[in-house]
């Protein structure tokens, strides 16, 4: 082995001390007990550590049985959204040092949505919802042999509610959605704004249509609590927005 | 199986099939969320209106008397404003109470018990209101005539 | 039932407590309503039942819980103004966190012009 | 235990593993078994482009790109296959355009183009825009498309559910088959994360899908769950793995995260400088620069650091320079990896460089399959009703490099092809008889794994693992350090037969999958290892310092690797004298290294420079 390999394994950006931080996790085990305690864990973290690295630390060093999902750590899968410090996050994308680690940083399951173990919920209502809207772009007539062309303009109109990675943040975050579970959420509506503004499009009232349930968009109170927690920056509450004065359009 | 373990009570499946219970499509939430817009402006100036000349104009709430409603419904402008606020308050308030008790209340049965109950309490208050409005006579004949507007001149 | 220890209150930012605020708001007028028009359907039983009713009003402690009336309906109709802006302007969303302060610079200079006017009345004025 | 019979079953629902679905479901009855929700895949994390000689913004056309492909790669491509990537990646580009995908427009309304690394005009000429791309989410964006579609169709997917066996009618690992005999892939066992409970899915054929193995290195662009299955389910039934000696480094992670900054960073003008702020590409690839191809630009990298022209406090990596680009165009075409930089790094790319380093990526080898994406477990024969596709296959269109924007188009046209044949096959074929017990083998593995009382920690041995392949096969690799560590992999496999868990429930027991995963990574580190030990040439991405030249007289030839018993014969199908007859005794088995003839149609290797 050569000398200069040593250098292969590169440290972050400049030298940033550690410091412990507790984790204050709300532990739940069906297999053991029917009640979700809290249990506190202390970890030694440095300045470029995300929640998950800590949580990782947690299940690989001292209780492996703590379980989360997770999967690209880097925020673009959604598979790790819990409440961190109250709020719905991504675990991954969560610098401990963002969330004051001087005091015990709470770490809980998504609201509203059934707990299976831990910080992992029953995710099958979630896709139901999404899957009810019909996310996928409909069209009739004949396919051009090329692509279809959009302008840059139209594409815009949808561009941001594209980049949803359903993680579910928004939709657990809703305080409509933790009361009645049947409200579709804004993950629905924000994959549902996705094709209902794309010019290529023909469905979108169809689309209007299913979100005109007594638990669909109507059900929205603009509490922009989906808008502060999505962690793709999507303008979620606009997008439900847009979508509202669309059916108004179409019923006048 | 044989690979059972320590693991203790036996779990139902966590992941259960998921059902919507029922779909109901159609224009009423709509018409309801765009009703509770407009009326909420309308009220915006019949309430602020109607506080002004209560409160603020005047001797404020010790003014208020009687006389001084009577004063008021003499005049149809009043009446209209009063009735007006009355149903548009009404049809307003209880819709969005509507909506918190399906916020809130998630058993069928429960969410119909407070409906009826809402239901029961916007009809005994907007009928009501309106037949006072309607049949009020500022001048009750067998009435004191201190208690009376001025304009009663027996 | 099994009694877990509950979780914590979710952190919502301005649009969450914005709209508690309103809801709150909103059902304590409504429930103010329901008395309000039940007295004055007292007029049409005699002026005296109207007047003993009315009464009870102009006591400080009533004047007190006008003036929080006062402040509900205030709120809640700007903070309606805000939501219609919201629903209707483009860039409603977008500012909705602005126009929450605006709402309650609003809010504090209409009480401000409100409540001294109202706590005179209620305190000193009178018959 | 759960039986189910389906004609398809598709294992994994990465881009590769949904769109043989998209094909396969109309004709037959499909299932798709993924151990991640399907949009969670890491298919979604790629960021640049899809590669297709559209030519909507400037001339291109495929024979180009297959050239550039097979330049790339380091001329060990399979040039029939590139051939067929080049020419129908047209094809799926439009197929996904159809699907809804929202790519990005030029002004006219068509697919815009950008460049990419290696990807260049008339035969090297200069760089060319052929990639496709949507932002820099592009593999989000083709997720997403492939998913909404699967809903379309109505698709059954069993979620959160891991394939840990591969059943076939013969033991490979043992048995001598005979040249031409027919050998059956008959089903999957899968185990349920939820329940704890054991599925046997039998199948008439069988697509793998299941990604790559990045989670061998520390520093990887990876995900945590791509600890490469597929390729150690196969390995471990007999089936051959291809060339997985060579694994592409990335040149821009983000400094000691490995966290991915997109090539396209690259291709919409960022420069990489070192410590002293040179452009330093200009001497190692004058005509392409920092589009160079990741194998060049990734070793240039490492060169400048081991020089001492890194940069920062312990000058260990370089910077990606961004600085000189509008914000609006960053904004509009790199949105995703400038919050990248931000949110870890806490540097705003507007204003200053950022810190990268190169991060483990991609496996160039994997399952061995031919253009049909049927599996070969030799160099010629396949077994029947088993497919793959994707990362864990090795159709050899990446050779010992695979370009940027290659690998989103390989999912797609293998994928289709895949989906396709299997289907095909499926109508006509039967279901093939079951063992007696088609679980026990993972039943045992896994309650030995669960029931062992205390042991050492999986994590403790993953660490281990991860920071020796870092230390010893990254960029640089010798055959010292090689040995080194193969030495250390053995030891750790010693040490993975003592580990334990510490979860010892049914109930979503990630502690047990993470035990099981750990498994598969040790088995392919081992290969990677051997199989890089064995070359002694340096090509693609595959760089020995003690041979730094390339040597096609005596490797031009993919390596496959198996794992026999140790009384198995030592001699594999296309042993070569010298060079491929590698042996390596492990407790137990051994692995044995042949090889596979490179195809070559019409492109003579050639010095590759830039
Ligand atoms: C950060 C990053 C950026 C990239 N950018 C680009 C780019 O710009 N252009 C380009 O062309 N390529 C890019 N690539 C490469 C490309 O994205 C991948 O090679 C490709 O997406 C792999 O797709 P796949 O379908 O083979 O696997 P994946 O998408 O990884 O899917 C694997 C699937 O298999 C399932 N699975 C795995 N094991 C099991 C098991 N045991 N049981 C059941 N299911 C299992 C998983 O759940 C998952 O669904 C990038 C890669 C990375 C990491
Ligand atoms: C003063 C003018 C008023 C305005 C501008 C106004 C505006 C609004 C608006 C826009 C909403 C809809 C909120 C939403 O959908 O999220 C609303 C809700 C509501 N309003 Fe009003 N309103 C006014 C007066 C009243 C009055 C007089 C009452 C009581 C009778 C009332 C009771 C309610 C209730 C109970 C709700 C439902 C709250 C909720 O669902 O959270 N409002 N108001
Ligand atoms: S809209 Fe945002 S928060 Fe909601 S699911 Fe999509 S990415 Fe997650
Ligand atoms: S949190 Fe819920 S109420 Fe509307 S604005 Fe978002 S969906
Ligand atoms: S692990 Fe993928 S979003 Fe956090």
């Amino acid at each position: 082995m050569t000398a200069t390999l040593e250098a292969a394994a590169p440290s972050p950006a400049g030298e940033i001390p550690s410091f412990t931080v507790t984790l204050r996790i709300r532990r739940f085990n069906p297999e053991v007990s029917e009640e979700a305690t809290w249990e506190d864990f202390t970890v030694e973290a440095h300045g470029t550590d995300r929640i998950l690295d800590a949580l990782h630390k947690i299940k690989w060093d001292e209780d492996g049985s703590l379980t989360f999902r997770r999967s690209c750590a880097h925020g673009v899968c959604g598979s790790d959204a819990m409440r961190i410090n109250g709020r719905n996050r991504l675990a991954c994308k969560t610098l401990l040092k963002d969330v004051n680690p001087d005091k015990p940083i709470t770490v809980e399951p998504i609201k509203g949505l059934p707990v299976v173990k831990d910080l992992v919920v029953d995710m099958e209502p979630f896709f139901a919802s999404y899957r009810e809207i019909m996310p996928f772009l409909i069209t009739s007539g004949n396919e051009p042999s090329k692509e279809r062309y959009q302008s840059p303009e139209d594409r815009a109109k949808f561009d941001d509610t594209t980049k949803c990675i359903l993680c579910a943040a928004c939709t657990s975050s809703c305080p409509v959605f933790w009361t009645d579970g049947q409200y579709f959420g804004p993950a629905a509506i924000v994959n549902a704004h996705r094709f209902i503004f794309d010019s290529r499009d023909e469905g979108g009232s169809q689309r209007l249509e299913i979100l005109n349930d007594k638990e669909g968009v109507w059900r929205c109170r603009t509490t922009f609590n989906c808008t502060e927690a999505c962690p793709r920056g999507i303008e979620v509450t606009k997008a439900i927005q847009e979508v509202k004065r669309a059916m108004i359009t179409r019923a006048f | 199986m044989a690979h059972g373990t320590a693991a203790v009570a036996k779990v139902d499946s966590p992941r259960s099939p998921y059902v919507r219970r029922k779909t109901t499509r159609g224009n009423y939430e709509l018409y309801s969320w765009v009703f509770m817009r407009a009326s909420g402006v309308v009220l915006l100036v019949l309430i602020f209106g109607h506080l002004f000349v209560n409160l603020m104009v005047g001797d404020g709430v010790h003014a208020i008397d009687f006389g001084f409603v009577a004063g008021k419904w003499s005049n149809p402008m009043w009446q209209v404003w009063d009735l007006l606020m009355l149903w548009l308050a009404m049809i307003h308030g209880t819709n969005g109470v509507r909506t918190i008790i399906n916020d809130y209340a998630t058993r069928d049965l429960t969410r119909g018990i407070l409906k009826g109950l809402l239901l029961l309490a916007f009809t005994v208050v907007v009928v009501l209101g309106t037949l006072v409005i309607f049949t009020f006579d500022p001048c009750p004949p067998d009435a004191p005539a201190e208690l009376l507007a001025s304009f009663c001149t027996a | 039932m099994p009694t877990a220890p509950a979780g914590t209150l979710y952190r919502g930012r301005e649009g969450m407590w914005s709209w508690v605020a309103h809801r709150v708001t909103g059902v304590l007028i409504f429930f103010f309503l329901l008395v309000h028009v039940l007295d004055t359907a007292l007029v049409r039983v005699s002026p005296e039942a109207y007047n003993a009713a009315i009464g009870t009003y102009q006591t400080p402690i009533m004047g007190l819980g006008e003036a929080g009336l006062v402040a509900a309906i205030v709120f809640h109709a700007f903070n309606g103004i805000r939501i219609l802006l919201v629903d209707f302007w483009a860039k409603g969303p977008k500012y909705q966190k602005v126009m929450l302060w605006v709402v309650v610079g609003l809010f504090v200079v209409t009480m401000a012009g409100f409540l001294p006017r109202h706590l005179i009345n209620v305190f000193t004025g009178g018959h | 235990m759960q039986t189910h019979q389906y004609d398809v079953v598709i294992v994994g629902a990465g881009g590769a593993g949904m769109r043989a679905a998209l094909e396969s479901s109309k004709e037959a009855r499909t299932a798709v078994i993924s151990k991640l929700y399907p949009t969670r895949s890491h298919t979604g994390a790629a960021q640049g482009g899809m590669a297709a000689a559209l030519a909507n913004v400037e001339d291109d056309n495929w024979e180009w790109h297959t050239f550039d492909t097979v330049k790339g790669g380091d001329y060990l491509v399979d040039q029939d296959a590139a051939e067929i990537l080049a020419k129908e990646a047209i094809e799926s580009v439009l197929d996904l355009e159809r699907m809804g995908l929202p790519f990005n427009r030029t002004p006219e309304g068509k697919i815009d183009q950008r460049r990419f690394g290696g990807h260049t005009r008339d035969h090297g000429q200069s760089a060319v825009r052929r990639a496709c791309y949507a932002a820099d989410r592009t593999g989000h964006m083709i997720l997403q498309t492939l998913y909404q579609n699967c809903v379309k169709q109505d698709v059954e997917f069993f979620n959160e559910f891991y394939v840990l066996d591969l059943i076939t009618d013969h033991d490979l690992t043992t048995e001598e088959i005979a040249d031409g005999e027919e050998v059956n892939a008959t089903g999957v066992v899968a185990y349920d994360l939820a329940t704890g409970e054991i599925h046997v899915f039998q199948a008439k054929a069988i697509i793998f899908a299941t990604g790559g193995a990045g989670k061998i290195f520390k520093t990887t662009s990876n995900a945590h769950t791509l600890t490469g299955d597929g390729m150690a389910l196969a390995y471990r039934r007999g089936l051959p793995l291809e060339d997985m000696e060579f694994f592409q480094f990335h040149p821009t992670g983000l400094a000691g995260l490995g966290i991915l900054l997109s090539e396209a960073a690259r291709g919409e003008g960022g420069i990489l400088r070192n410590s002293e702020g040179e452009r330093f590409m200009e001497r190692y690839a004058p005509t392409i620069k920092d589009l160079a191809p990741r194998d060049i630009v990734a070793r240039s990298m490492a060169n400048e650091v081991r020089e001492g022209r890194g940069a920062g406090p312990n000058k260990d990596y370089v910077l990606l320079d961004l600085t000189h680009l509008e914000p609006a165009h960053i904004d509009a075409k790199l949105p995703d990896i400038t919050e990248f930089a931000r949110t870890y790094l806490g540097i705003e790319p507007y204003t200053e460089p950022v810190p990268v380093y190169p991060t483990a990526h991609y496996a160039m080898g994997g399952v061995p399959t031919n253009i049909k994406g049927e599996v070969l477990r030799d160099g010629v024969n396949v077994v029947k009703g088993l497919y793959a596709a994707g990362e864990v296959a090795c159709v050899s269109v990446h050779g010992s490099n695979r370009l940027g924007t290659n690998s989103l188009l390989d999912i797609n046209v293998f994928g289709k092809r895949s989906g396709r044949a299997a289907a095909e096959y499926a109508k006509t074929a039967s279901f093939h008889e079951l063992p007696e017990d088609p679980t026990v083998r993972v039943v045992e593995q896994l309650d030995e794994m669960r029931n062992r009382p205390d042991g050492e920690r999986i994590a403790d041995i993953r660490k281990a693992l991860q920071d020796t392949m870092d230390l010893n096969a990254q960029v640089f690799r010798t055959g010292d350090s090689l040995n080194a560590a193969l030495a250390d992999i053995r030891e750790l496999q010693k040490r993975y037969r003592n580990a334990s868990v510490q979860d010892k429930g049914k109930l979503f027991n990630t502690d047990l999958l993470e035990a099981i995963e750990l498994g598969f990574l040790l088995d392919i580190a081992e290969v990677t290892v051997v199989a890089a030990i064995n070359r002694k040439e340096s090509r693609g991405g595959h760089y020995r310092e003690d041979f730094p030249n390339r040597d096609d007289a005596n490797y031009m030839l993919h390596t496959m690797a198996y794992r026999r018993p140790t009384a198995a014969s030592d001699q594999a199908e296309g042993h070569v004298e010298g060079y491929f007859d590698h042996v390596e005794e492990f407790d137990g088995y051994k692995v044995v290294l042949g090889s596979k003839p490179v195809v070559q149609t019409r492109y003579e290797p050639m010095e590759r420079k830039y």
